[in-house]
């Protein structure tokens, strides 16, 4: 029941919204967002105290093939909703104040992301699955193309069909492993236990790893990524980044490690080597980034280089970190690309030498900006050192020298970001910068919303250990091959 | 009459009948005359009738003289539609010509 | 070592109201200042401070030497293999750094009110120096190497802010965050070797680590691993080589800063872990010897540079840079308590010295190039009488504090190795020198600036001279600490840290103790040798009225020396230059003309051939039966070969 | 005898499709195929189907071709001398369908038949033979042909008649 | 079987209303005719007995299965959709309303027939029916001379292949001596290697081959229907050639299957070469139609594989893909076809601006777009993965994964569609769309939305 809400409450609300008018979208898209946080909120005090059985749901939906209505919410399922759902209030918040033209459409669509990502998340039925995660490619690319920037149509459709290759690719996967099953059916708890031969799983790999590679992105299938960020509209940006993505690593957790343990007992080497390099080639770039939305997309890259790669160490720690530092990031990266939209909005540029001297005339923004930043460069006591100092200790025990490597990030990551901010924020006033009104109250509560989050994650991150924790020793022992 | 089977082996009409099909085939290919071309596809029609009646006689079963009648039929319905079209082309660009026919292309 | 765990309510929570005050102060100011009186923000934040000073004195009478007070506050970071609480201990240790932190802190709270009085920043100042305060105090509380990473980095963090304090001077920006960077760098191997020690132990507590660390004595490679990567930390906190560019450039930042930060607590951050930690290093002879070589060439080669400098504020610096480099030494001969004793008294008139140069600076309304001042003593006289002892102390002029300090590493150095003996000496002699001419320079002779700029010098208000009094004081008799044998008095700071340091002592090769007569003759050795250097430096600049020539002017020796030997040059040119070139490559050329092109490469393919392929749909009929003809016989083939 | 008559036949047959390929004018064509459909209705005969072949010259020489005249003079294409494709093509072409002959006689030189009933009744071809089957077996084909006839017939009318408008 | 002689007369109908001046009546008619024989068609479904005619047992020329039952009922609910659009669409010729009315209906008998032959006779008829037919429907435009040309090519290929097919047939009986499927299938699987019957095969599989569009047999189509009168080229691109891959299968499964392993590398070699070139093709056209037809060569490529894989599923795999494709294809052509002839205009460009002009219709052209991408949740997607899903299983791997990539190009030129609605701006007005159309339109994309969210009742529907 629970999970049905979950679910199917952001669908009605899309439709509710596109109802509702262009006047009324943004508040009642807002309000509605907020009831499924909320809804989620109860979902977490169940689980809390009747763990992840109540939220168990099976219908079958198609006979022949085996397709069945497969949902469930184990810790890993719950965190990351609850991520989605805390997002997505903050992400409509950011509009306010700003001027959407055929507003209905555009919350419409970002609900409809959110009904697609939550089902992401709750699906355990292959197909069921796959179907959602196409689902969430099609609003965020017709938000991308409706409301996106000048160069928006070539560069989406790159997005598009790039990402769509990865995941036909995976389609492919599932079919096999249909096959490959007795049963036939894409049921999870059958596909963790399918016997694979180690040549076939490397294939099954390929496409899976393929798929979510290119979605997360991992280096060398990242070049879609920067120009859309830039391309796509703020809050596009901020469902891409923020959420979009985790999906990518949310299926490594769920979707790759458990069902192909002798394939990423091959590959994954390489896999966690990529992922590494890619850490340190991100960092570089980022360091002379002239637009601040591409810095933050290559910083993103970065990240979630690092975040893969505690996936890839095949161990508690690993795992921890990634969950961790996907909240993290999410909440984060958030943050730092709505900051860049307020400096878009106040001073119709992103480009860094146009702008200069904002902190003495925005204080508020400033400082919440540099909280912010300070998290995404994993400053103790807030949110992302703890997910860095797991990721870190998870490749440290798979590999020394790739965890030294991994550990450059946080020195480079100093680099960029404080030499953006620098540039940005500090010195003498841009040309660019004529006047610069401070924070107005929707963007102080999200930014504030996001502030206390980063502290308070930072502070006290063990609830969200132990909720994780099953989930995650379920799937490692289910990856370590005998 | 009528023991031609116990003198001539059937590989003969197989050869005379495929020989005359692919002298239709050329001609569709040959000439671009849209009469021609339906002649041609006639002859092919023919080598068809030919070889069916040749193997209903070596093989003593008359299914093979029914199915012409029923080609014959589709030969006749076919003439009828093709030369209809023809007319109508003729009657826009003055002439049977298949070469003019291309503005419809890529 | 026998530590007892004393649980005490009331030691207990005093323990955890010691950085709260800092905190509530910042919390304070941070969040309400808007609403409060400009002036309120420095009484609030000094006041915070000196209430923690109070608590520290409580404990530090009620504490004794074998007894540690714990105080977890909560799981942090718990689950299978990881069992990391966030905790504060409390240990004579502890409670030293606690009266350094909180004591000096105060002062250098208070002398602020007066020195940035005007500044608009005003309240945002003591914003920062309260977390500072806080962080601190965290660095030094912390129970496992986790909380102190905690305190490294949020020291790390408010150094930044307060560098780059006047943030309109892009300059300032500059220095600040290349400190962050530099400092990251260390705390990049600081992480590494928690790393490793949790992998080994299973937990980071320093209680834990000190008793289980022995177990892996026989495993050298890995625990000097440990112990350098964690040395590699203190590089890069405490401004050694090859880490220490960042110190000097760190001056930018308001001058109470620079001492409270750059000279009293921070920068000793590394001197402190590293005695915290001192069995791990204890255990292993090469990371002393490493510690010991790097303490050697960082204080000669900072002393070297100290000669040339022409701003007030650089040549402390430099000397500060120097000084840790003298600690490290001791630390690096196993003699950390001579560490710790140099330490405190380094903070105490260093302290001293940074916040005379303000009064300094404050009188002249700025201007810090020594070749400017002159004949100060006069105008200034509170400031001359202060500075001048300090630069006795700091120049280990007989019975002074650091003459004391100074001299209990000498003694250690000559014991284990005439030639560190020797080069240290050298470098102590160095450092008589340039401060004295630092302090003739400054207040001898004449006014070498405009009248106009005399007319305004005048005295600082009572909340700098107070502070200046008092630390004067410190450092005059802070000897006392740690009087040595000579005088027939025990060693009282030995005696307060031996819970401490008992750990390691079995561990390390002593030497034979001097001999009384021994310990006299270098003791007086090191005192005429300074008193000499100080005659020699007021025969150059005062007898002979020597200035320091303009720059340009320097050739060869004096050129490199006065431009540092170029080392910021060098990394710019070996290290940021080729890292901004690789992001440029990288960015320009891999990312967008490789990587990219691949991936577009391929839809270009795609499109291309479909643009061919469909030259095939000719319009013609005859061609497309042509097609078909040939598909067929193709179909025959294949399957005629097949 | 009967070889003699075969040989001829088919013969005639090839040499006048060929004939109908290569001529000039459309008008010697339609003679000429003429000529290959009367030879056709002669292997008919050889055959034993009396019938077909009566039905096969009813049905084109009387029908078809008496329809390809029609609109041959109609379009009095005979005096248009059409020009032939580009030598090129009818190379290709040639080449092409040889090839196909080639391939096609390669692939069926080495058939070796189904077991005949052998010796066929001489009389199948006759009238109620056929007509037996063409009623009884064949008579739902028979009638959907009807459904063929009718849609052709529409056809032809809607594409041949003229525009009252124009 | 009633079915088809239902059907029958529904033609003859439209005849005789013709010349009882019934012609407001005659779309009416036909449609309530159609949902009328549907309903018979659906009765039939568990009481499909033997075929009598005459107390005659025609068993050996057609068979009503459920196989024939199904695609039966789902190509007169395409023809009803196609009837519904025919209304505005000859509004401007009423003199040849009846005449162009019966003869679609009569590709529809034709189309019947081919769902339930069993006899190469009636296999043949019926091709010959569906196909004469659609020569005179492409060609009826006569002042066009594109329409012209359309015709003609269409006749002078299809009749070209005709002959191809017959002679494949005509060695086939040479082989069997028989045209029945049963006895055919029978020989081949005897595993007697009869070359004839091989040559024979081949050749009657290029002639199907070549109706069904696939490479190199594909050349007609574009121009075909690139010429046609749109409401043609909607007939030609779903309900025939639908028809004709029932057809295909049926023989390729029942009459064939002995000689799968003989047929099969050809048909895969084929189905490779028509998904690449109908993909790569289709890239670079503007015009819609032309688009739709290289689309359709490449769809023909994905039926292809299900035509391969010859398992008890793969033949509701195909049912399942031609509903989706088809579908998709009326609902994208319920829109198109207005705004061809208010903007008087057949490429990309004419649905500039439509996403702000008539923002519904282009709604649910992206949806028919989408699907026809194969993006979920949508028909199309089911429909590709079963076909996948049935290679994959009958061992096509490589295949497969040329068809899932030739997919990917595929999404490109159903976006530029979509781009053009959204992206680019027009001075047009908008498009007045007859309420007919839009109907249909709704039905198509519910219905396209119904069967890839609820697909269980279709799925094994064979």
């Amino acid at each position: 029941m629970m999970t049905l809400l979950l679910l199917f409450v952001p669908l009605v609300s899309a439709l509710v919204v596109y109802l509702a008018g262009q006047k009324l979208a943004s508040k009642v898209a807002l309000g509605l967002a907020v009831v499924e946080l909320a809804i989620s909120g109860i979902a977490l005090s169940m689980y809390l105290k009747e763990g992840p059985e109540p939220f168990y749901v099976f219908h079958e939906w198609i006979a022949s093939p085996k397709i069945s209505f497969h949902l469930a919410l184990d810790g890993l399922s719950l965190l990351l909703v609850i991520l989605t759902n805390l997002l997505i209030p903050i992400i409509i918040l950011s509009t306010f104040h700003r001027l959407i033209p055929n507003a209905k459409s555009y919350f419409a669509l970002i609900l409809m992301m959110q009904f697609a990502l939550v089902g992401v998340f709750m699906a355990m039925d292959g197909l069921l699955y796959y179907i959602f995660w196409e689902l969430a490619l099609i609003p965020i690319y017709f938000i991308a193309l409706r409301w996106g920037g000048p160069n928006r149509v070539p560069v989406t459709l790159k997005f598009f069909i790039y990402t769509l290759a990865g995941s036909l690719l995976m389609l492919f996967g599932f079919i096999m492993l249909y096959w490959y099953n007795p049963q036939q059916s894409f049921d999870i708890r059958e596909l963790y236990n399918l016997a694979i031969s180690g040549s076939n799983q490397s294939w099954l790999f390929w496409m899976f790893f393929l798929a979510f590679a290119i979605k997360i992105p991992i280096v060398p299938f990242h070049t879609w990524q920067a120009d859309t960020y830039r391309e796509a509209p703020t809050q596009g940006t901020m469902l891409l980044s923020g959420i979009m993505l985790k999906m990518g690593i949310y299926s490594l957790l769920r979707w790759l490690l458990p069902i192909v343990p002798l394939g990423v007992a091959q590959w994954g080497p390489l896999a966690i080597t990529l992922c590494v390099v890619g850490i340190m080639y991100a960092s570089i770039i980022a360091i002379k980034q002239d637009n601040i939305k591409n810095l933050l997309a290559y910083s993103s890259l970065a990240h979630v280089g690092l975040i893969s790669a505690g996936v890839f160490a095949i161990n508690l720690h690993g795992f921890q970190g990634s969950v961790v530092q996907m909240l993290a990031h999410g909440i984060n990266v958030v943050g730092l690309f709505f900051c860049a939209d307020i400096i878009f909005n106040r001073t119709n540029t992103l480009s860094i030498d146009g702008l200069g001297g904002i902190r003495n005339l925005a204080p508020k923004f400033s400082t919440m900006f540099m909280v912010i930043l300070l998290g995404s460069v994993a400053l103790p006591l807030t949110n992302g050192f703890i997910g860095e100092f797991l990721l870190l200790y998870g490749v440290y025990e798979y590999n020394i020298w790739l965890s030294a490597f991994a550990g450059l990030t946080i020195i480079l990551g100093a680099v960029y970001m404080l030499r953006m901010y620098k540039k940005v924020m500090l010195g003498n006033t841009g040309t660019r910068v004529q006047s610069f009104p401070d924070l107005y109250w929707n963007e102080f509560l999200a930014l504030g919303i996001i502030v206390v989050l980063v502290i308070v994650m930072g502070l006290y991150p063990k609830p969200v250990l132990e909720i994780a924790e099953p989930a995650l020793q379920l799937i490692l022992d289910k990856t370590i091959v005998q | 009459m009528g023991t031609v089977e116990h003198i001539i082996p059937l590989n003969w009409y197989i050869f005379v009948s495929t020989f005359l099909f692919c002298i239709g085939v050329m001609g569709v290919m040959f000439r671009k005359n849209g009469i021609i071309i339906l002649m041609c596809i006639e002859i092919m029609l023919n080598a068809v009738n030919l070889l069916l009646v040749a193997f209903s006689a070596y093989s003593g079963n008359t299914d093979g003289q029914v199915f012409v009648f029923f080609i014959m039929v589709v030969a006749a319905a076919e003439v009828a539609v093709g030369l209809a079209l023809l007319m109508s082309i003729y009657r826009n660009i003055g002439s049977t010509n298949i070469d003019v026919l291309n503005k419809l292309k890529w | 070592m026998t530590e007892n765990v004393i649980i005490d309510p009331n030691l207990y929570f005093l323990g955890l109201l010691i950085p709260l005050f800092p905190l509530l102060g910042f919390l304070v100011n941070g969040l309400l200042g808007k609403f409060l009186p400009k002036a309120s923000a420095g009484w609030i934040g000094s006041g915070a401070v000196l209430a923690s000073f109070i608590c520290v004195l409580y404990i530090f009478n009620s504490l004794g030497v074998n007894d540690v007070i714990r105080i977890d506050l909560f799981e942090w970071i718990v689950f299978s293999g990881i069992d990391i609480s966030f905790g504060l201990s409390i240990d004579p240790l502890t409670v030293i750094m606690m009266l350094v932190v909180t004591g000096v802190g105060f002062l250098i709270h208070l002398y602020s009110i007066g020195y940035m009085h005007d500044d608009e920043g005003f309240g945002r100042f003591f914003v920062y120096l309260n977390l500072f305060i806080f962080f601190m105090l965290l660095l030094v509380m912390g129970s496992n190497f986790l909380m102190m990473f905690i305190g490294w980095e949020g020291v790390g963090l408010c150094s930044y802010l307060l560098i780059g304090f006047w943030f309109k001077n892009d300059a300032y920006n500059d220095a600040a965050q290349k400190a962050f960077v530099m400092n990251r760098i260390g705390d990049l191997g600081f992480l590494l070797a928690m790393f490793f020690i949790l992998f080994q132990f299973g937990t980071l507590d320093f209680a834990a680590v000190e008793r289980l660390a022995p177990s892996i004595a026989e495993h050298q490679g890995l625990i000097t691993t440990i112990a350098l990567l964690l040395f590699i930390g203190a590089i890069g906190k405490s401004a050694q080589l090859p880490l220490f560019t960042w110190l000097p450039d760190a001056m930018a930042g308001p001058t109470p800063v620079s001492a409270l930060i750059h000279a009293a607590t921070m920068v000793t951050a590394g001197i402190y872990m590293v005695v915290r930690s001192n069995v791990l290093f204890a255990l292993s002879p090469i990371a002393l010897n490493v510690i010991l070589a790097v303490g050697v060439a960082t204080s000669v080669f900072a002393a070297i540079i100290g000669l040339k400098q022409n701003d007030i504020k650089k040549v402390l610096a430099y000397s500060t840079v120097s000084q840790l480099g003298l600690m490290f030494v001791a630390l690096g001969l196993g003699a950390f308590t001579s560490g710790i004793f140099h330490l405190v008294t380094h903070a105490f008139f260093k302290a001293l010295l940074f916040l005379g140069a303000g009064s300094v600076i404050h009188a002249l309304h700025g201007e810090q190039d020594i070749r400017k001042m002159g004949g100060l003593k006069k105008l200034i006289p509170i400031t001359y009488i202060t500075f001048l002892l300090a630069s006795l102390a700091i120049s280990g002029f007989p019975l002074l504090s650091g003459f004391f300090s100074k001299d209990e590493i000498l003694a250690h150095a000559f014991q284990q190795n005439i030639l560190i003996w020797i080069i240290i000496s050298l470098s102590s002699l160095l450092t008589a020198f340039y401060m004295f001419r630092l302090v003739y320079l400054t207040f001898a002779n004449s006014f070498r600036g405009t009248d106009e700029a005399k007319h305004h010098i005048h005295e600082s208000p009572w909340t700098m001279t107070v502070p200046l009094i008092i630390l004067c004081v410190l450092s005059v008799f802070g000897g006392l600490l740690g009087l040595p044998a000579v005088f027939h008095a025990q060693h009282w700071l030995a005696g307060y840290l031996s819970a401490v340091t008992d750990g390691s002592a079995q561990y390390l090769h002593h030497a034979e103790h001097l001999s009384h007569s021994m310990e006299i003759i270098l003791m007086s050795i090191a005192g005429v040798g300074a008193i000499l250097m100080i005659l020699f430096a007021r025969h150059q600049y005062v007898t002979k009225k020597q200035l320091p020539p303009a720059d340009e002017s320097l050739t060869g020796f004096e050129k490199l020396v006065a431009n540092k030997f170029y080392v910021d040059e060098l990394y710019e040119r070996f290290i940021s230059q080729p890292v901004f070139k690789m992001s440029e490559g990288f960015g320009g050329f891999v990312d967008k003309k490789i990587l990219d092109r691949v991936v577009n490469g391929v839809g270009t393919v795609v499109d291309m051939s479909g643009k061919t392929l469909r030259l095939l749909q000719t319009g013609n009929t005859g061609f497309y039966i042509f097609a078909m003809v040939i598909g067929m016989i193709v179909i025959f083939i294949i399957r005629l070969l097949i | 005898m009967d070889q003699l008559i075969f040989y001829t036949l088919s013969a005639l047959t090839l040499v006048s499709a060929l004939v109908v390929v290569f001529a000039k004018s459309p008008m010697y064509s339609v003679l000429s195929l003429i000529v290959c459909f009367f030879t056709i209705a002669g292997h008919y005969i050889l055959l034993n189907a009396q019938f077909l072949a009566i039905t096969h010259i009813i049905v084109y020489a009387g029908a078809i071709m008496v329809l390809f005249l029609f609109v041959v003079m109609l379009l009095n294409l005979n005096k248009e001398s059409e020009q032939h494709k580009p030598l090129k093509l009818r190379i290709a072409a040639t080449i092409s369908a040889g090839m196909l002959f080639l391939t096609l006689i390669a692939s069926l030189k080495s058939t070796q038949f189904v077991s005949f009933i052998a010796p066929p009744p001489s009389d199948m071809g006759i009238v109620e033979n056929v007509g037996q089957k063409l009623f009884t077996d064949y008579l739902l084909p028979f009638e959907i042909s009807s459904i063929l006839f009718l849609s052709a017939m529409i056809g032809a009318v809607v594409l041949a008649k003229r525009d009252k408008k124009r | 079987m009633y079915t088809l002689i239902y059907t029958c007369c529904l033609g003859l109908l439209c005849l005789v209303g013709e010349i009882l001046n019934l012609r407001k009546l005659l779309i009416p008619m036909i449609l309530a005719g159609l949902a009328a024989i549907f309903v018979v068609n659906c009765m039939e479904w568990d009481a499909a007995g033997p075929v009598i005619i005459g107390g005659m047992d025609m068993s050996h020329m057609m068979r009503v299965d459920s196989y024939s039952i199904a695609f039966s009922g789902l190509s007169i609910f395409t023809a009803m959709l196609i009837f519904a659009l025919t209304g505005n669409f000859y509004k401007n010729e009423e003199h040849h309303l009846s005449d162009y009315l019966a003869i679609l209906v009569f590709v529809l008998t034709g189309a019947l027939v081919l769902f339930s032959f069993y006899n190469l006779v009636m296999l043949f008829l019926g091709i010959e029916i569906v196909s004469i037919s659609l020569y005179v429907m492409a060609g009826s435009r006569r002042q066009d001379i594109r329409s012209n040309e359309a015709g003609f090519k269409y006749f002078l290929m299809g009749s070209f292949a005709s002959a191809i097919l017959l002679f494949g047939i005509t060695l086939i009986f040479g082989a069997t001596g028989s045209f029945e499927l049963d006895k055919i299938a029978a020989f081949a699987s005897s595993g007697t290697d009869s070359t004839l019957l091989h040559i024979g095969a081949l050749l009657v599989i290029s002639g199907m081959l070549f109706k069904v569009a696939a490479v190199p047999f594909h050349f007609w189509s574009p121009d075909v229907y690139e010429g046609s009168p749109s409401l043609v080229t909607v007939m030609m691109s779903t309900l025939v050639k639908v028809a004709f891959f029932a057809a295909f299968f049926r023989l390729m499964s029942v009459g064939l299957s002995g000689i799968h392993d003989y047929t099969s590398d050809i048909l895969s070699l084929v189905a490779a070469l028509t998904l690449i070139a109908g993909n790569l093709i289709a890239l670079s056209q503007n015009n819609f139609k032309r688009l739709l037809a290289y689309s359709g060569i490449s769809h023909a490529g994905y039926m292809l594989l299900a035509v391969l894989s010859i398992e008890n599923e793969a033949s509701s795999a195909l049912w399942y893909y031609g509903a989706a494709y088809v579908l998709a294809t009326i609902g994208a052509f319920a829109v198109a076809i207005p705004v061809f002839y208010f903007r008087n205009d057949e490429t990309i460009d004419a649905f500039n601006g439509l996403g702000k002009k008539n923002p519904l219709q282009a709604a649910f052209l992206t949806i028919s777009m989408l699907s026809l991408a194969g993006i979920p949740p949508l028909a199309g997607f089911l429909g590709k993965y079963y076909i996948f899903s049935e290679a994959i299983r009958s061992g096509y791997i490589w295949l497969t994964i040329v068809a899932v990539l030739a997919s990917i190009v595929g999404i490109y030129y159903y976006f530029k569609v979509i781009l053009a609605m959204y992206t680019k701006d027009t001075v047009e007005p908008e498009v007045k769309s007859p309420m007919l159309y839009t109907v249909v339109m709704i039905v198509c994309v519910v219905l396209s939305l119904l069967l890839g969210v609820w697909p269980g009742p279709f799925t094994n529907l064979l």
